[in-house]
């Protein structure tokens, strides 16, 4: 079992210590990925998803990042007592990133074909002509002309510039993908495009993936696994099946309603109340307490990790109650 | 990236008070320690600029002197020595203060009113107005600043004033291109055309809605002008051509100390010091005010 | 490793610099320095002595080109240099004759078509030497190596003007068969230009077939632009050079007291005075109570502290000491008390008055301590301070509307006495810095001109010195500076000039075997 | 490319004209002349206008200028009436001492600011970017001949390891180009710090380091080159600047450079070396500034796509 999964991360903990106070960013972070299996990181902006995928790089800006965990170990290696040496070969090798805005994330001083070539050059034993013919092929294969890649960002549209990030990511075919809001940046069109790229090419070379999206449709789209996370940590994971049929935590409940319904046009949106909180001052207990329209005092003191299946649990104190149910009806 | 995402929403959450800029800015200035210290200096020396005059007698501490006692070491009488007149080093820089501040404030202000005037101009009208300006002031920043101030001092004469005018003109250009590089982003702010629809005339959107607008890089360029004009005119006067004898000017000081300089190293290292000083802090200041004035810059 | 090893390499760059920055003596088979280094402290600009006056120029002009009559440094009298011999027929008609067999750089020999084409050719065209050439009336070629001379008028001194540094004697054959610019360069010194390299260095050899001169052991002369006193002084010290010009007077004593260096004095020929504009009627100045007291009240003593470090001669007469017809007199003597009770009399507590001078050191540092002197009477002195060729447009502008009060300026004359007057004194002179205009005074300097009898002429001169300085107060003397050089130990063959233009022509430096 | 560099060169040519009637009429305004100081100490007023005539100084300020201009746009700047010698001769005399001592400097004040700059952007906010900060401040706060005084003071008097002035061998080069080249450090390592920090936040590191490339690489290949424009933009004005703005630095260590010839020349009145040396010099620093906006264009694609609009 333990041999099967990619990704192991044990109680993560990341901060930043700066002037205004300590950034408590990642808050005990539990997550396992099976070999071959994606998973979609879901929650909104500022929940840590970011910091959580840079930590598997170790990638934290420190200082003023301060990673902490029980253990974080990518195939079985243990990444958090790796050597920089040793890492910046995992980096791009073993596990790659697809970063949020296309815009930019592209050196724009160097040809996407450098850039693309860049990796593999660094990865495999292979001369830099045979590392720009594959960065050619690389570009090929995302859909974009061979010959362009000579040319630089600046030339290219956000769609495409996404391609080349994606061509970057894929080049060493990765045993780990990490896609930051891939298509956040992108029009709607071109999000579907590039959520079918990273689908095929994940297929074809058996990558597991990790999504990182607040768009709960994407999530629904490609992966198999699903974690929530809030304030630092992850409130609820399950399977697809899981999460979203049988919603179990107030804040996915809320996700979920916030979400226009195509088929009931209707229906009123009902957006959960509130900020998410500061991250410098977090509330005790449950960090969602203030907002959460089933909590109770106990929620502002603890919070309890629930086991609901094998596949799904719930980071909620209120399932202690037997009969606690949230609004949302199971789908089955 | 997160963690400047969530500083922003922190502000935007719990900061939001009205306050007015002043104490906007004079807050993030104080958290600077070394802008604090120059800030500091610069009051300081702004005091002795304004008031050694009262302290000492121009007659009997400046022009007086004492060939008896020349070259005298740095002593408890004579903090700084004495040089080749025997005249006291210490009164003497001290006394200089208010040539150099003078100048650079001076020279500064006329390079502002110069420059500023012509950097809303152009920025402003735009267009032809704006290449001619522009071109102008590109005749002037093609030579190099300090033979434009000997040719400038050459031509009108070595008083104080031309000294100040002289550095004026040098630097004028530099601020017309900041000011113009300021007005434009602003220019086309529908706040403009809401005062123009409402019947306010050119000038006066000018000075009352472009310029306070772009203030802020003005008002850093200024500090660090001051700074550099004094710099200027030590050089000039090093060159000989500053002020008029037997003006304490620091430049003139290590001009003349300079002479001596193997057997009296201390006439040029006072003046010198003197100069560094002013300049750093003006300097220091300056960057200060900069990183108080926008705070995205800040880092 | 990698920056270990750059850290070495720069140290070791560092240690071979410091190595090389003092190379050995280079010496003849005689013992002598192969070359001879003199740090000046202005640019070579111009080899044409007919271009240019200024001395640093003609000190290097006078290494490679022959005057006809000169100052022999030794006994201070008008000699022949090319010239054998001279006579004044009367005072309009001179006949000379030339030394036999002076060779030029270019072989050629010397004679009396090369004085005819550089008196009656060049000259006339060249605005420094055109007022010489409109002195002679006509050139009578007798031979080769004898001519006559018929003046326009009488000048009992023409002799000295044949002085003048810008009629040196150049080589006509030259100029048939080279350009000019290198026509110029052949004269018949014992020194040859071999490379000029402006702003930095001029490197003359050895003439071996000089016949004026004794040709000295030295090989090779470089004369070489250092500007700062301070600069040339380690220089000297450091062995880079052999001779420094006008050390800093600060360094007098580490010249005198250093047994490898050794300090060159002379007195010079530089009047420096604090001159009245006489005819600023708008202006106190022009009181001549308000001149004598400035000439009781001021300390020449402690100008010359000031100015010159004590390293000069007090001056009481506007006549400099070693021009002919020089005469003691007392001039206005330091009074203080005399002076204050005066001032007071005048009402000049609290007076304002502008003086002008050049930014020559010296000068300003004479205008400061003038300054200061002056204040000690309430008088408040500005000092504008200009460059010298505008002070000198200023103060010889009409005097009336120059608006100049009190200047401090100089003047640096030839042997003979009527330069002490024809341009600085004399009404209609191209110099007339304090706007003498006075009749009398114009007479007596055309009676001194004029007069053969020498007695005579010591009355009317002496009369003249009397007159300006004690009477009409037109100017303060305040003194003739000391000339100096600085060498290393051993150099012989380096005079000093009062009139500044230094010798260097049989400059050697003995080292031993 | 070529129409924009054509264009750019042709722009030059008001500008040039401009700054040739500026110091023209300046150096006409200044009081005294050329004629009086170049008259031999005896001459006779007749004599001075013979020379003034000789030395083509006669005329209104207007029709001189107007001679000057015919000629200047004919390629001809002229003779120095000083130096009795054609201003371009001159000038290219001293340009080697002047290009000498400004690449030495650039030199010193590269391999002091570049490393400098990034150890600062890379160490941000520690002891290293704090004394690195305060050190480029007083560079700049410092009047470089103050420097140059000190360091002659210490090398040249108290071990005399270098002269203390004059040009020559390479050992003469070295303190003008020290202290010239601090002077530069202070400015070029404050720029490449706050460029790199700029740089240093840019999601394309991130990128960078996320495929594996060294911290060592990120920093020096990707990073740099995109810190370089405003690097350059400062090189450039630095260097154009160090043509002739170094006057103080030259006087102190008696570098024969075009700057203390510009200052002698107005100095002496000698209008045509004057105007001519700054005319050469305005143009020297232009071609800088347009090879600084070519080197754009090698460093960044961005600005090249621009220029060939």
């Amino acid at each position: 079992m333990e041999n099967n999964r990619i990704l192991d991360i044990e109680n993560l903990v990341v901060r930043f210590e700066t002037d205004d106070g300590i950034v408590r960013a990642v808050n005990g972070l539990s997550l396992q990925l099976e070999k071959g299996h994606s998973i979609g990181l879901v929650g909104e902006t500022g929940a840590g998803k970011t910091t959580t995928a840079l930590s598997i790089l170790r990638l934290v800006p420190d200082p003023p990042g301060v990673v902490e965990c029980e253990k974080l170990s990518l195939d079985g290696r243990d990444i958090i007592s790796m050597p920089i040496k040793e890492l910046e070969q995992i980096r791009g090798k073993d596990v790659s990133m697809i970063f949020q805005d296309p815009m930019t994330a592209l050196n724009p001083v160097f040809t996407v074909g450098e850039q693309i070539a860049e990796s593999i050059f660094l990865h495999e034993d292979v001369s830099r002509a045979e590392a720009t013919r594959r960065a050619i092929d690389m570009l090929e294969l995302v859909g974009i002309p061979g010959e362009r890649a000579n040319e630089y960002p600046h030339q290219f549209s956000g769609g495409m510039k996404q391609r080349v990030v994606i061509a970057i990511a894929l080049a060493c075919h990765p045993k780990l993908l990490i896609a930051d809001e891939p298509t956040t940046a992108l029009d709607v069109t071109i999000q579907a495009q590039m959520l079918d790229l990273i689908r095929s090419l994940r297929e074809k070379y058996s990558t597991s993936l990790i999504m990182i999206t607040h768009d709960l449709g994407i999530v629904a789209e490609i992966c198999d696994e699903v974690a929530v996370m809030y304030a630092g940590s992850i409130i609820e994971k399950g399977t697809l099946e899981d999460v979203f049929n049988r919603t179990k935590h107030p804040y996915t409940e809320g996700l979920f309603n916030s979400i226009p319904n195509l088929n009931d046009r209707k229906a009123m949106l009902t957006p959960i109340q509130g900020f998410t909180p500061d991250p410098t001052d977090l509330p005790s207990g449950c960090a969602f307490w203030p907002r959460c329209p089933y909590a109770c005092e106990v929620c502002k003191k603890e919070q309890k990790d629930i086991r609901i299946s094998d596949t799904h649990y719930v980071r909620c104190s209120r399932y202690e109650e037997k009969d606690f149910r949230i609004n949302r009806k199971e789908i089955s | 990236m997160a963690r400047k995402k969530k500083k922003a929403e922190v502000s935007g959450q719990k900061q939001y008070k009205k306050r007015s800029i002043a104490a906007e800015v004079w807050r993030n200035y104080k958290k600077n320690p070394s802008a604090m210290i120059a800030l500091v200096l610069v009051v300081i020396i702004v005091f002795v600029a304004i008031f050694a005059q009262f302290f000492y007698d121009f007659k009997k501490d400046i022009v007086k002197q004492h060939i008896k006692e020349k070259f005298q070491k740095p002593s408890a009488e004579h903090w700084f020595g004495t040089d080749n007149y025997g005249r006291d080093v210490f009164t003497r820089v001290i006394y200089g203060t208010k040539y150099s501040l003078s100048v650079g404030v001076v020279a500064v202000a006329i390079s502002c009113i110069v420059g500023v005037t012509l950097g809303l101009i152009a920025g402003y009208y735009g267009g032809f107005i704006e290449d001619l300006i522009l071109r102008f002031c590109e005749v002037f920043t093609g030579i190099p600043s300090i033979l434009m101030g000997v040719a400038l001092m050459t031509a009108f004469g070595q008083s104080i004033g031309v000294l100040m005018l002289a550095i004026g003109l040098v630097y004028a250009p530099m601020y017309c291109r900041t000011t113009r590089a300021a007005v434009l982003p602003v220019r086309d702010q529908e706040y403009i055309e809401a005062a123009r629809v409402a019947g306010v005339g050119d000038l006066g959107i000018m000075f009352n809605h472009v310029l306070p607008n772009a203030l802020s890089p003005i008002i850093v360029q200024v500090t660090m002008g001051v700074a550099s004009a004094i710099l200027c005119a030590s050089g000039l006067s090093f060159l000989g051509l500053g002020v008029p004898i037997p003006m304490p000017e620091w430049g003139a000081m290590l001009s003349e100390g300079r002479e001596f300089m193997r057997d009296y190293m201390y006439l040029t290292i006072f003046p010198g010091l003197a100069i560094m000083i002013t300049v750093l802090s003006f300097n220091l200041m300056g960057d200060g005010l900069r990183d108080a004035l926008d705070p995205k810059l800040k880092q | 490793m990698k920056k270990v090893l750059s850290v070495l390499l720069a140290l070791m760059m560092l240690a071979s610099l410091s190595v090389s920055a003092f190379a050995a003596d280079e010496v003849t088979a005689e013992g002598y320095k192969k070359e001879i280094v003199i740090a000046m402290a202005d640019e070579f600009t111009e080899p044409d002595p007919m271009e240019t006056t200024a001395e640093t120029n003609q000190i290097i002009q006078d290494c490679t080109c022959d005057l006809l009559t000169d100052t022999n440094l030794d006994t201070m009298n008008n000699e022949g240099e090319l010239l054998e011999s001279w006579e004044m027929i009367d005072p309009t008609h001179w006949t000379f004759k030339l030394k036999e067999g002076v060779k030029f750089h270019d072989g050629t020999i010397l004679d009396t078509d090369d004085v005819e084409f550089t008196l009656m050719e060049r000259a006339p065209q060249h605005s420094t030497t055109s007022s010489y050439a409109a002195k002679i009336k006509t050139f009578n070629k007798i031979d080769d190596l004898n001519f006559e001379l018929e003046l326009v008028q009488g000048d009992v001194d023409f002799n000295y003007t044949l002085a003048a540094n810008s009629l040196a004697i150049l080589s006509k054959e030259a100029f048939e068969t080279m350009d000019e610019a290198e026509a110029v360069k052949i004269g018949t010194g014992p020194w040859m230009y071999d490379e000029i390299v402006p702003g930095d260095h001029v490197t003359l050899v050895r003439f071996d077939d000089c016949t004026l001169y004794d040709v000295p052991h030295t090989e090779k002369l470089t004369f070489k632009m250092i500007p700062e006193a301070s600069a040339r002084m380690i220089a000297l010290e450091n062995g880079e050079v052999d001779i420094i010009m006008s050390p800093s007077a600060t360094d007098y004593t580490r010249l005198q007291e250093d047994e490898n260096l050794e300090l060159v004095t002379e007195v010079g020929r530089t009047q420096n005075f604090i001159g009245f504009n006489l005819k600023n009627a708008d202006s106190i100045v022009s009181n001549v109570d308000f001149r004598r007291a400035v000439a009781m009240g001021v300390d020449k003593e402690e100008l010359i502290y000031a100015a010159w470090d004590g390293n000069a001669v007090e001056s009481t007469n506007w006549h400099c000491r070693d021009s002919g017809y020089y005469s003691e007199i007392e001039g206005i003597p330091y009074d203080p008390d005399a002076a204050a009770e005066l001032f007071e009399q005048l009402g000049c507590d609290g007076l304002q008055i502008k003086l002008v001078t050049s930014d020559a050191d010296h000068r300003t540092k004479m205008a400061t301590n003038l300054q200061s002197q002056l204040s000690d009477y309430g008088i408040d002195v500005s000092i504008e301070i200009m460059q010298n060729s505008a002070l000198t447009e200023l103060n010889t502008s009409d005097g009336t509307t120059s608006g100049v009060e009190l200047t401090i300026s100089s003047w640096t004359p030839g042997k003979n006495a009527d330069y002490m007057y024809r341009n600085p004194i004399y009404s209609t002179g191209g110099r007339n810095y304090c706007h003498v205009d006075d009749k009398h005074i114009d007479e007596l300097i055309d009676a001194g001109a004029g007069e053969t009898d020498p007695e005579k002429r010591q009355e009317i001169y002496t009369e003249l010195q009397k007159l300006l300085v004690e009477e009409m107060v037109a100017m303060v003397p305040v003194a003739q500076p000391t000339l100096t050089l600085g060498t290393r130990a051993g150099v012989t063959g380096a005079r000093l000039h009062p009139g500044l233009v230094h010798q260097f022509k049989t400059a050697e430096l003995y080292l031993g075997q | 490319m070529a129409r924009y560099i054509i264009r750019r060169l042709l722009l030059m040519i008001p500008v040039l004209i401009c700054v040739s009637f500026v110091v023209f009429f300046l150096m006409d305004l200044a009081p005294g002349d050329i004629v009086s100081q170049m008259a031999p100490a005896d001459a006779t007023p007749e004599q001075i206008e013979m020379l003034r005539e000789e030395m083509g100084l006669n005329g209104s300020v207007l029709q001189r200028y107007g001679r000057y201009l015919w000629n200047l746009l004919h390629g001809d700047m002229g003779t120095s009436l000083s130096l009795k010698r054609p201003v371009m001769e001159v000038f290219i005399e001293r340009l080697p001492a002047t290009l000498k001592l400004a690449f030495a400097s650039i030199v010193i004040a590269l391999l002091i600011s570049i490393p400098l700059g990034i150890a600062a952007a890379t160490h941000h906010r520690t002891w290293l970017d704090g004394s690195s900060v305060v050190l480029s401040m007083i560079s700049v706060s410092m009047p470089a001949f103050w420097l140059g005084l000190l360091l002659i003071f210490a090398f040249s008097y108290k071990i005399k390891l270098f002269p203390s002035g004059g040009s020559g061998s390479f050992k003469y080069l070295i303190l003008p180009a020290l202290t010239l080249g601090t002077e530069q450090a202070g400015n070029l390592t404050r720029i490449t710090r706050s460029s790199m920090l700029d740089v240093i936040r840019q999601d394309y590191l991130r990128t960078a380091r996320a495929k594996g490339v060294s911290e060592k690489q990120v920093i020096r290949k990707h990073a740099l080159k995109n810190a370089l424009i405003p690097i350059i933009t400062v090189l450039g004005s630095t260097l154009g600047n160090a043509f002739g703005g170094a006057v103080a630095i030259e006087t102190v260590f008696a570098w024969p450079g075009i700057g203390r010839l510009t200052v002698a020349a107005i100095n002496s009145r000698d209008m045509t070396l004057a105007t001519g040396c700054i005319i050469m010099f305005t143009l020297m620093l232009n071609l800088t500034l347009l090879i600084v906006d070519i080197a754009y264009a090698y460093v960044d694609p961005r600005v090249k796509a621009r220029y060939s609009k």
